[in-house]
C-alpha cells in the first residue's frame, strides 16, 4: 500500500486516501524534527553522553505516520528504536534520552505522555498495551494503544500471545511493525517466510495491512483506519510498515559485517522526508519559509537537547532504595543506610 | 435470648474463594481471570462460583498463555485496575517468568513509582498431592530473589483469606504461594477474619529448645514435629514467616536467639532453596548465640520425584527430628569428621 | 476436508484419495485398540491404580490416522492425550501408562520407539521435534516428526516459535492440532478467533489443512501428503483434525461445569470408530471374523495392562538420585546416603 | 636452533572464540547459534569469524526468540548433536527459563538417563559495562536452583577457554556464565590450555586470615581487595568456586577451616542469592572453626540500576574490605547491638 510514491506523487488506492495538507504538513514537520534528533542523539553518543542510542534515521515515516493517528488518550507502547515516535506523541525530548544516558530507566512518567516505559526486552510490552486497552473499555474509557515493534520482534512467543490476546478480547490495538529489514545482524529471510510479517494477521482473526514505511501519508492513512474500525469494536490489526534503518543498529554495531552499502544505498534513495518535501512543495502545501521554520523547530529541539544535557545531573544514590516497594521495608532501609556509610568512608 | 458467636469450620481452599468473593465485593477494580478459573472454578475450585455470582466481566477464563496473562496484568493494572490471576500450576508459572522478572517486579522502580502495578498472580505450588511432573514444584527461590515482588504464603486458612485480601489490596506486585496440598486443611475461623499483617512473621508455637522456621505446606509439618519431639522431652519454637520477601527478620532472630538452635524447613530442593537465605541471616545476626548451625531441611537436590516416591522427597516429621537430633546437643561436637 | 462421511460412505476429494484397503483396516484396527485402552486406563484410574488419566475417546481417528502416516525413521512428539497415538506408534502400553500410575516420568526410552516423552508442559515439545529433524538432516538422516498438540496449546508463545522455526529452518515437521472444542473447561472461542487453526500457517509461509479429524482416512491422507511434502523440501505444515474430547478432561475433571450433555451427544453421532467400521463393513474390506479379531487384539492388551498393573512394583528410592546428571555428584551421594539412613530408621 | 617456547596474551573473549573453535573443530557434531552469532559474530564478537571458518551449517543465526532457541537445542542434543546456544544477555534468556527449568534440566531424570542433553547455554551475565536496563543482570541463581543442569562461570582467560571446551564435552547441560565485564580481561596463557576440572573450586590466592569466596567477574575483584588487604596486614585466600552446580565444597570449607573466617562475594542481589547457598553451607560444615559468621556482599536487594548508579551497587574492593573489618577480629563482638 502506498499513497505518495518516491519521486513525491500521489498514486491512487481504492480504500485509503492521503490525508489533508494540514496532516500532511504535520507529518513532514515531525520528521524533519525526528531526523534532527537522531543526528542529535548520535552526535551525544559519539561524545560518550549518551551510554548507546539506536537510531532510528530512514523509519521516521513509519514511526511519525503511526503516532499521528493516534488520539487524545491513545496510548503509545514504543521500543528502544522509537525516540521519534515519543517525540512526536509529546514525550519530552530529554526524558526520551535518559534510559540511554544511564540517568535512570524510564525518564518520564508514562501516566503524564500516555506513553509506556521504552522497551527493551523485545515485544514483551505488547500484551501491556491490550492490558491496558481492557482496562480502559471496563472502565467505559475510549483508549486505543498503537504498539511499535520490529520485524525481528515478531519472531518472539510473546508477540503471539499478545496478538491473540488482542483478536480474542478483542481490544483496540494496533501493532504497527516495523519491517527495517535487520534484527541487528539478522536478516529477514532467517527470521520469517511468510509472505509479509502483516499475513500474520489471518492466524488471529485480525486485519494485516502491508504498507509502505517510508510513505508517512500512507502508514498515517492505514493506521488511521485500522485505529477507527478497531475503536468501532472491529478488532485489533496489524500494520506491517516496509522501512529502512540506515544507521548501525547502536552505534555500538559494526553493520559492514552484516550488509552491503549498496542496500543502504538503495533505501537513502527512498528517503522518506524527500519524497514528502517534494509533494508538499509540488503541491504547494509549504513553501521555503515554512520549512525553514520546521528546519528551525528541529534545531531548536535539538539545542534544547545539547544545551540540558551539557550539565552533569547529580544522581542521589540513595534513590536506589526508594521506589522498588510502595514502602521501603526495613531490609532496603538498612541497605540504604549501609551504603550511606560507604560514601561517607571515601 | 442470648446472643450466640457463630463459628464455623473453613478449609483453606475456602477461605480464599471466600478472600477473592469479598474482594470483588469491596472494589469494582478487582478482577479475576487466568487458565480454567472461570464457570468451572479452576482445578482445585478456588475461583468456584465467582463467574456466576459476579459476572462473566469479573471472572474469566483467557486464552492458555502465561506471558500473555501476566503481561496483560501488567497492562490492566498500569490502567487503574487490580487484577487477581492465576497460573495453573507452579511449573506452568515459568512462560511467564520474563514478564514477572522484568517488567512486574521492576515497574514501580523503572518509573521512579510513577507506575504502580497492584498485581496477584497466585499459583497453587508445592507437592503432597501426588501429582505428576511439572505439577508440584516449589518455586518460591526463583521469585525472593527477585527484588520488587512481594513473595507471600500462608500457612492457615486464616492466614489464607487474610493474606489474600492484604494481597489484593497492596500497591506492590504480589506473588501469591498456595500450598496446594493444604487447600483442604481445616480450620474453624469465622470468615472474614485479619490476622496479623503479612509481612511480619508469627510464632506459631512457643518453645524454648530449638526453633523450626517454616511456611506455607510445612507450617503443619512442623508443628506435628514439635508435638513428637515434645513427648521426647524437647520444647521446639514454630515460626511461619508467611511474607517471604521482601523479608523482615525481626520475629525470627529474636526466636533463634533465645533458643539458641534452629532448622529451617522447606518442600524446595534445599541447595540455593529459600532455606540458605534464611539460615545465612539467621547466622549473620544471631552467630554468637548459636549453640550450631541452622540446619536445612527440605526436598533433596534432584528435579521433583513421581507420584510413587515423593514421599521419600518431601520433608516429613522424622526428616525434622533428625535435624533436631543434630543440633549438637552434646557439648563436644566438632564438624567435619 | 473429509474422505469418508459420518455415515461411513466415501466423498470425491480433488487433491486427496482414500487411502487403499489394508490401510483403512488397519487404521481401524488401530482405533478399535485406542478404544480399549482407553477404557481400560478410565477403569485403573477409577480403582486408583493410575494417579490421573486424560481420556482420548473420541479422538482415535485423529490420533492413529496421524501416527500411521509416519514412516520408519519418523519421531512422535506426543501430550499427555495421545496413548492412544503412541500406542499405534509402538509403544510399549504398559510404559504408554508410566507417567499416569506414577512410577517415574517418561515410562520408555524415548530413542527405542522414536517416541518423545509425554509432553506436559503445553506446547513445550514442539520445538524440540523441530530442533531432532535439523539434527537428522544435519547427519544426513531422513528422519520427519509428528507433533500432536490441542486447540489451547496453540495459543502458548511455545508454538509460535516452534511454527516459525520449522518454516525458517524448513524442517520436516507436521504439526497435528487435535481441536477437540475444549481447552479443559476453556471453549474454542475464548482461545482464538481466527477462521480456523489451520489458518495460522499463514503467518509461517506454512501450508495449513483442516481436516476432519473424525475421519481416519481423511487425517490419515493429508498427514501422509504433508509429510510428503515436507520430507521433499516443501516444508512443515499445520493439519487441524476437527475433533471431540467424549470423556472428561482427566478422570478428576467435572464437565457438567462447562458443557451440555446434547454437545456430547451430538459428536457420539459422529463417533470416528462407527463411522470407519461402516465403510469398511459396506465395502468388505473386513468381515465379521477380522472384526472379532481386532477385538480380540484389543482384549489382549487390555488383558496385558491390566495383569502388568496389578502387582504393585518396588521403587527403589535411591533411584531419585541416580539420572540426575552423567554421573552422580558427592552432593547427591551424600543426600542418597541420608535417605538410606532415613529407610534404616523408619 | 634452540627451541622457544611461545607464550603469548589473550582476553577473555579471545579465549572462549578459541575454544568454540577448537570444539568445532574436534566434534563434527558441535554447532553453533543463536541471535547475531553469525556473519556479526555476537555483539560482543565471541563468535567472531566462526561462520567464516566453519560455514553457515555449524554457525548460524537463527530466528530471534529464545524458548525456541533451546527447545530447539533440546531437540538436537536429543538426536546427537551438541549445540552450543547464545543467549545475548542476561535479562534476555528469561524467555527460555520454561525450557530450561522443565526440560533441558530434567529430560535426562525424566527418561532415566535414556536422553542425554548435552547442550551448552553460553550467557554473558553481570554488570560493570554501563549497560541499560536488562543488559547487567547475575541470574545465577534462578539456575543454581534447578538440578540437572550444571552452572558454571570462568574467571579468567585460560579458564574460559578450558572450561568452556569441557562444557561442550560435558553430558550435562551447562549454563555457561560469561562475566562480560571481563571480556577484556588479559591473561598471559598458551592456548589451547587445560586448568582444573571444572567442578573444583581453586585457591587462586593463598592468605591465612580469612577466605573471600568468589566466582566469575568477582575473582578480579577479591584478588585486588586481597592485595589491598595485604597492604593492610591482612592475609586473604581467594577461592574461585568455578562451577556452582552441582557445587563440591570440598575446596572452599578446607580454606574456610584453614582461616576461621569467610566472606562471600557476587555482584547478585544478597538476598536469597548464590552467597545464601555458600554461606549456609559453610556454616554448616565449619561452625566450630568459625570466628565470625560467613558474611555476605553483593548488590543490594534492588533492580540493577541504570549506569550512572552501577558503580554504587557493585561490590568493590571498599565494600569487600568492609566486611572483611566485620569479621570481628576484637573477640567481645557480640551481635544484635
Ligand atoms: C527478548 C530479547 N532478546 C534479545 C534482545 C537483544 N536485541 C536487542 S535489539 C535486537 C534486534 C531486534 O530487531 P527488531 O525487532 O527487528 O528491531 P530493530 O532493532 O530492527 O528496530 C536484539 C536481538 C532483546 N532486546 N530482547
Ligand atoms: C504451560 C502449561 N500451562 C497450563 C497447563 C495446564 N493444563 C493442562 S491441560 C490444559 C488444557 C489443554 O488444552 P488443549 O491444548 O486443547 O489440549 P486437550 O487437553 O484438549 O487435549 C491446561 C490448561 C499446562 N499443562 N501447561
Ligand atoms: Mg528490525
Ligand atoms: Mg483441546
Amino acid at each position: 500500500m502506498r499513497l505518495v510514491d518516491r519521486h513525491g506523487v500521489r498514486r491512487e488506492h481504492s480504500s485509503f486516501t492521503v490525508p489533508d495538507p494540514a496532516m500532511l504538513a504535520e507529518l513532514h514537520r515531525a520528521m524533519v524534527i525526528g531526523r534532527r534528533f537522531n543526528q542529535q542523539a548520535g552526535t551525544l553518543a559519539r561524545q560518550g553522553r549518551l551510554a548507546v542510542y539506536p537510531s532510528s534515521t530512514g523509519q521516521e515515516a513509519a514511526q511519525v505516520g503511526g503516532v499521528l493517528a493516534l488520539g487524545e488518550r491513545d496510548w503509545l507502547f514504543p521500543s528502544y528504536r522509537d525516540s521519534v515516535a515519543m517525540l512526536t506523541h509529546g514525550v519530552d525530548p530529554v526524558e526520551t534520552l535518559t534510559l540511554f544516558r544511564g540517568d535512570w530507566h524510564c525518564g518520564y512518567d508514562p501516566h503524564r505522555y500516555r506513553c509506556a516505559p521504552q522497551c527493551t526486552p523485545l515485544a514483551t510490552n505488547a500484551s501491556h498495551a491490550v492490558g491496558l486497552t481492557y482496562a480502559a473499555r471496563h472502565k467505559g474509557h475510549d483508549v486505543a494503544a498503537l504498539v511499535l515493534m520490529g520485524d525481528g520482534a515478531t519472531s518472539e512467543g510473546d508477540t503471539h500471545e499478545a496478538y491473540n490476546f488482542a483478536a480474542v478480547w478483542n481490544t483496540p490495538v494496533v501493532f504497527l511493525v516495523q519491517n527495517n529489514h535487520w534484527a541487528i545482524s539478522v536478516p529477514l529471510h532467517r527470521q520469517s517466510v511468510a509472505p509479509t510479517l502483516a499475513h500474520k494477521a489471518v492466524g488471529y482473526g485480525m486485519r494485516g495491512y502491508h504498507v509502505d514505511g517510508n510513505d508517512a501519508a500512507a502508514v498515517h492513512s492505514v493506521v488511521a483506519h485500522a485505529l477507527t474500525e478497531a475503536r468501532e469494536g472491529g478488532g485489533p490489526a496489524i500494520v506491517e510498515a516496509l522501512t529502512y534503518r540506515v544507521d548501525p543498529h547502536t552505534n555500538a554495531d559494526a553493520p559492514q559485517r552484516y550488509r552491503d552499502d549498496g542496500e543502504v544505498e538503495y533505501w537513502v534513495e527512498r528517503d522518506p522526508l524527500i519524497r514528502m518535501e517534494t509533494l508538499l512543495r509540488n503541491e504547494q502545501i509549504v513553501d521555503d519559509g515554512l520549512l525553514e521554520v520546521y528546519e528551525r523547530d528541529a534545531e531548536r529541539i535539538a539545542t534544547v537537547v545539547r544545551d540540558r544535557m551539557a550539565g552533569e545531573d547529580r544522581l542521589d544514590p540513595a534513590s536506589l532504595f526508594t521506589d522498588v516497594y510502595a514502602e521501603v521495608p526495613p531490609v532496603l532501609e538498612r541497605q540504604r543506610n549501609e551504603l550511606a556509610e560507604e560514601l561517607r568512608e571515601v | 435470648m442470648a446472643h450466640t458467636f457463630p463459628t464455623s469450620e473453613t478449609t483453606m481452599g475456602a477461605a480464599l474463594n471466600r478472600a477473592l468473593r469479598d474482594a470483588l465485593a469491596a472494589d469494582p477494580d478487582v478482577l479475576v481471570y487466568g487458565e480454567d478459573v472461570g464457570p468451572l472454578g479452576g482445578v482445585f475450585r478456588v475461583t468456584d462460583g465467582l463467574t456466576a455470582d459476579f459476572g462473566e466481566e469479573r471472572c474469566f477464563d483467557s486464552p492458555l498463555a502465561e506471558s500473555g496473562i501476566v503481561g496483560t496484568a501488567i497492562g490492566m493494572a498500569a490502567y487503574g485496575l487490580r487484577p487477581v490471576v492465576e497460573m495453573q500450576f507452579d511449573a506452568f508459572s515459568y512462560p511467564a517468568f520474563e514478564q514477572v522478572t522484568s517488567h512486574l517486579a521492576k515497574m514501580r522502580n523503572r518509573t521512579r513509582g510513577a507506575v504502580t502495578l497492584p498485581v496477584v498472580i497466585r499459583v497453587p505450588y508445592g507437592g503432597g498431592i501426588g501429582g505428576v511432573e511439572h505439577h508440584s514444584d516449589s518455586s518460591e527461590a526463583y521469585y525472593t530473589h527477585t527484588p520488587g515482588l512481594r513473595v507471600v504464603t500462608p500457612g492457615t486458612p486464616a492466614d489464607a483469606y487474610s493474606m489474600l485480601r492484604e494481597a489484593i489490596d497492596c500497591d506492590d506486585p504480589v506473588l501469591f504461594l498456595e500450598p496446594k496440598r493444604r487447600y483442604w486443611a481445616r480450620e474453624t475461623v469465622e470468615l472474614p477474619v485479619r490476622t496479623e499483617p503479612m509481612q511480619r512473621s508469627v510464632v506459631r508455637r512457643s518453645g524454648s529448645d530449638a526453633t523450626l522456621i517454616v511456611y506455607g505446606p510445612m507450617v503443619a509439618t512442623a508443628l506435628e514435629a514439635a508435638e513428637a519431639a515434645a513427648g521426647e522431652g524437647r520444647d521446639l519454637e514454630v515460626v511461619d514467616l508467611r511474607q517471604l520477601a521482601p523479608f523482615d527478620d525481626a520475629t525470627v532472630t529474636a526466636s533463634v536467639r533465645r533458643t539458641g538452635r534452629a532448622v529451617v524447613v522447606h518442600e524446595a530442593s534445599v541447595f540455593g532453596g529459600y532455606g540458605a537465605e534464611v539460615a545465612a541471616r539467621v547466622t549473620e545476626q544471631c552467630f554468637h548465640h548459636l549453640e550450631a548451625p541452622v540446619l536445612r531441611v527440605g526436598g533433596w537436590d534432584v528435579p521433583y520425584p513421581p507420584p510413587k516416591l515423593e514421599e521419600h522427597h518431601l520433608p516429613g516429621v522424622d526428616r525434622i527430628l533428625t535435624a533436631v537430633d543434630r543440633l549438637q546437643w552434646e557439648s563436644e561436637w566438632v564438624e567435619g569428621r
